[in-house]
């Protein structure tokens, strides 16, 4: 079980990673990338704590869609942080 | 005749479902719709009144599934709040929009699920329902501040939400349940530390939609910005049943000392800090929300007082929620042209006011009565005193208000009618006697 | 001053977090431990967790083999109706807030030969799966949700690619009209043809087989067509609003 | 303690602690969404991580297995996921309208009281 034990704690500190960068950066775009991808590394979390039905749904509209509609809102509106 | 509850809130959906492809008539079929519910919300109160509390299972019994637990004060509410939602939406009959009417009936619909229904996740879902399309609602009025206070509303309640979600999550990893009146049986069994994070993480999330102190920055932007129909729908819907969830986390759930105690100060800080930030205030609309906030602290003062018996607790809060509710709702209404011109309007706008102030006989007055009997019987003499102080302020700006409001503009009639009939509810509910009896019976059935 | 208080209240915060998960992970045995409790309303389920109930007898109950689905639709099906419902307010709030806002100018580039051909070609495939991850909710992880967003997520691929791609709005919103009434009405025949709303009125059939497990299938098909469209016009009405 | 729900729960904390702290100090109201689905994300996990057994499987009826995890959690976060979804895209179609009034993101109104 070591090897499920390391790849959480790897996706722990991505997830972390991503979403400290996604508050830290001025750039709203990569931010919601970056929130994004933690949404995506959460969606593998849940399939190594055994629930494969949320990890499913949170890759397509925790991850996916929600990107696509901060991205199309950026789109519309400004890119930058003040 | 068999009375199912569940209709109260599927029939509304199912409506809200069907308005897209009826889009001609759809302010009709609301109306319909809505008066179809309020008979149906009457219907309820009288099964809840000869039979007690009412369990409405939902596809499976509990704890695997979901039922609806309907006490007195939850069929009063989901009567208040589906009765009144009928008569003011004929202050809203302009909006064209088939999207208008939707909005309406679903935030009607989960105001009505929060306040009947006996399961804590359900009543998160509840609550979003409510929230997304009161969100919606308020932005739906064209102007800068709408658009203000609903995004301000909306940064605090999904912040609400989320801590919501947080303290069911905690509660579930103890009790392996979610309806509330299994996890109130066991609750003593709950890892003590835990039972007190998620007490605050829930009273945090909920306080925002009940509008409590620290919370209710969003308040006087929203009810600023919103279109007076869209106010008086918020004064006495989602805050109202976000009132009756906090009584039920309060006192079905986690009923001890230490609880009603937190809860009695909360209600004191949110009573002081409304009523004194109102009286401060210049525009009518600021002034009448900051007015609610302090409503909302006193009926928290009301539900907190439930460790004596709920003799004296469970009447105030009644009374003092319809009396806030008519009141507040129809004077929102007034506040669309802020002069009270027509005898209609000034009879509305009159009683409305002389309620909250708790003149005898109005709703307001029992309120304030049963709860100054209630702060006595624990023996609360500063609380008393804070009361009485918040109650001399109160009087002070209604009356600074009904001096600068009474004028000789006319007002439409479908904002005037609507207004009247709301703020009879508060002289109605203060003289029948058979609200006396609703009162005193045996309420948030399993304390 | 408000900096300090932030950083003040999230070192509180992220306290007690783990306080908390400090205390619950020291008590990690609920399949072995039985809670003594009474139901209010029916106590022949007493001495029993609830999740060891739903593992002991979902298939028992609802013919389901994914215990999820079987909660998520039957279960607590009456959630599942509430979420449906939050997410169509929210479309139809996007749709009432956005209405003076459109504009239909055309003059945005066309993605590139590549992203135009491949997803002509990924886009039945994508309904597809979508309709696949649905319909078979009941056997394998998935269901209206994931299958609902993946039938989005097609859309979003061909309105990336084609900046003329439009879907007719009213059609869309009969669609979720209809799969929201079926799904209120599949409830409402439960009270009536059975004792509950929502209640399994249809045979379980044969545990395991496509057609079984009585409402379930047909909920989640309702729901997975009303999430596709739902989460399509949002996002149509996001991509056509005018700045 | 296990490993992966000691590294589920420390993400979780700090997911939420750095959303609320997102919320609590920008001003942009773009981050401060984005913060609140950072949060969203974080409270997921939580209810995911609740209902983990070590040693169990997904719950999806399996001859090879006799310990599952508690699936009432996976459910709620089903739920979660999609209303987490349906406000951040009303939250940010009012964005949009505060653009299209404002001219800018940052909100400078602050809690006045």
């Amino acid at each position: 079980m070591i090897e499920f034990t390391i790849i959480a704690w790897v996706m722990s500190f991505l997830a972390i990673a991503s979403a400290l960068y996604a508050i830290k950066t001025k750039d709203l775009l990569s931010a919601a990338i970056s929130m994004g991808i933690a949404s995506l590394v959460v969606s593998i979390m849940f399939l190594l704590l055994q629930a494969p039905d949320v990890a499913i749904t949170e890759a397509s509209i925790g991850a996916g869609l929600t990107m696509a509609v901060f991205i199309y809102a950026i789109g519309k509106t400004e890119r930058w942080e003040e | 005749m068999v009375v199912h509850a569940v209709l109260l809130i599927a029939i509304p959906l199912l409506s809200a479902f069907l308005i897209p492809l009826i889009r001609k008539i759809s302010k009709w079929f609301t109306i319909s719709i809505l008066t179809l519910n309020s008979i149906f919300s009457i219907l309820v109160l009288f099964e809840v009144y000869n039979k007690g509390m009412i369990y409405e299972i939902i596809a499976f019994s509990p704890p695997v599934g979901i039922y609806l637990a309907i006490d007195n004060l939850s069929a009063l509410l989901a009567l208040i709040i589906n009765v009144f939602g009928a008569i003011n939406f004929v202050s809203t009959l302009k909006e064209k929009s088939f999207k208008f009417h939707m909005l309406y009936l679903l935030a009607i619909a989960g105001s009505t699920g929060i306040v009947i229904t006996g399961d804590i996740f359900n009543m998160f879902v509840f609550f979003e329902i409510t929230a997304v399309a009161s969100y919606a609602l308020v932005a739906s009025k064209k102007s800068e501040k709408a658009v203000e206070g609903a995004i301000k509303y909306m940064i605090l309640g999904s912040l609400g939400s989320t801590f919501i979600l947080m303290g069911i999550a905690l509660i579930y990893s103890q009790m392996k349940s979610l309806n509330i009146y299994d996890i109130a049986n066991r609750i003593s069994m709950m890892n003590e530390n835990i039972k007190w994070i998620s007490f605050a993480f829930l009273l945090t999330g909920i306080g925002v939609e009940a509008e409590l102190f620290p919370l209710n920055g969003w308040v006087p932007d929203v009810y600023e910005g919103a279109s007076s129909g869209i106010a008086s729908l918020l004064s006495f819907g989602p805050s109202k049943a976000a009132i009756y969830a906090i009584a039920r986390l309060l006192i079905v759930i986690f009923p001890s000392m230490h609880t009603y105690e937190i809860a009695l100060w909360i209600g004191v800080a949110t009573l002081l800090m409304g009523e004194i930030a109102a009286f401060m205030q210049t525009d009518a609309k600021r002034m009448l929300a900051y007015s609610s906030i302090g409503q909302m602290g006193l009926i928290l003062i009301a539900f907190s007082l439930v460790s004596q018996g709920i003799r004296y607790s469970i009447p105030a809060s009644f009374f003092l929620i319809v009396s806030h509710a008519s009141a507040k709702s129809s004077l929102f209404l007034l506040s669309h042209k802020n002069k009270m011109g027509s005898a209609l309007t000034k009879y509305g706008g009159i009683t409305a006011v002389l309620s909250l102030i708790g003149m005898p006989p109005l709703a307001g007055f029992w309120g304030k009565w049963y709860l100054f009997l209630g702060a006595a019987s624990e023996k609360l003499w500063l609380v008393i005193i804070l009361i009485f102080f918040s109650g001399i302020i109160e009087a002070a700006y209604f009356a600074r208000y009904l001096h600068r409001s009474i004028g000789e503009e006319k007002m439409e009639a479908s904002y005037a009618y609507p207004m009247a009939v709301l703020s009879t509810f508060s002289l109605a509910f203060g003289l029948l006697p058979f609200i006396y009896k609703m009162a005193n019976m045996h309420l948030l059935g399993g304390v | 001053m408000r900096k300090q208080a932030s950083v003040v209240i999230t070192v509180i915060f992220f306290l007690s977090l783990t306080f908390a998960f400090y205390q619950i992970s020291s008590s990690y045995n609920y399949m072995e431990n039985k809670y003594d409790y009474t139901n209010p309303i029916n106590e022949s389920s007493a001495n029993e967790s609830v999740p060891q109930h739903y593992i002991k007898d979902t298939k028992n109950e609802t013919g389901a083999i994914n215990v999820v689905t079987a909660i998520v639709v039957e279960y607590r099906g009456f959630d599942t109706l509430g979420e449906v419902t939050v997410l169509f307010t929210a479309a139809t709030g996007v749709g009432f807030l956005l209405y003076n806002l459109y504009s239909r100018k055309k003059n945005k580039r066309e993605a590139n030969l590549i992203l135009r051909e491949g997803s002509k070609i990924v886009l039945p495939f994508a309904l597809l799966t979508g309709a696949y991850i649905f319909i078979h909710g009941h056997l394998t992880p998935g269901g209206g949700f994931p299958g609902g967003s993946v039938i989005a997520s097609g859309f979003l691929l061909m309105m990336l690619s084609y900046p003329k791609f439009f879907m007719n709005e009213k059609r869309l919103s009969v669609l979720e009209s209809l799969a929201g009434i079926t799904f209120v009405l599949i409830g409402l025949f439960g009270l009536i043809f059975a004792t509950y709303f929502l209640q399994n009125y249809l045979n379980l059939g044969n545990v395991g087989y496509l057609i079984s497990a009585g409402i379930i299938p047909l909920i989640y098909i309702a729901v997975g067509f009303k999430v596709g469209s739902e989460l399509a016009s949002v996002i149509q009405n996001l991509k056509e609003v005018q700045e | 303690m296990n490993g992966v729900i000691m590294a589920s729960y420390f993400t979780v904390a700090s997911l939420l602690s750095i959303g609320l702290y997102g919320v609590m100090t920008k001003r942009n109201l773009m981050k401060i969404f984005i913060s609140l689905s950072i949060m969203d994300t974080g409270v997921n996990l939580m209810l995911i991580t609740i209902g983990y057994l070590p040693g169990g499987t997904a719950p999806i009826e399996n001859a090879n297995f006799a310990k599952y995890v508690d699936p009432l959690p996976q459910a709620l976060v089903l739920t979660a996921i999609v209303i987490g979804v349906s406000v951040t895209a009303l939250a940010l179609v009012l964005l949009i309208k505060y653009h299209s009034k404002k001219g800018t993101l940052e909100y400078k109104g602050g809690m006045k009281w």
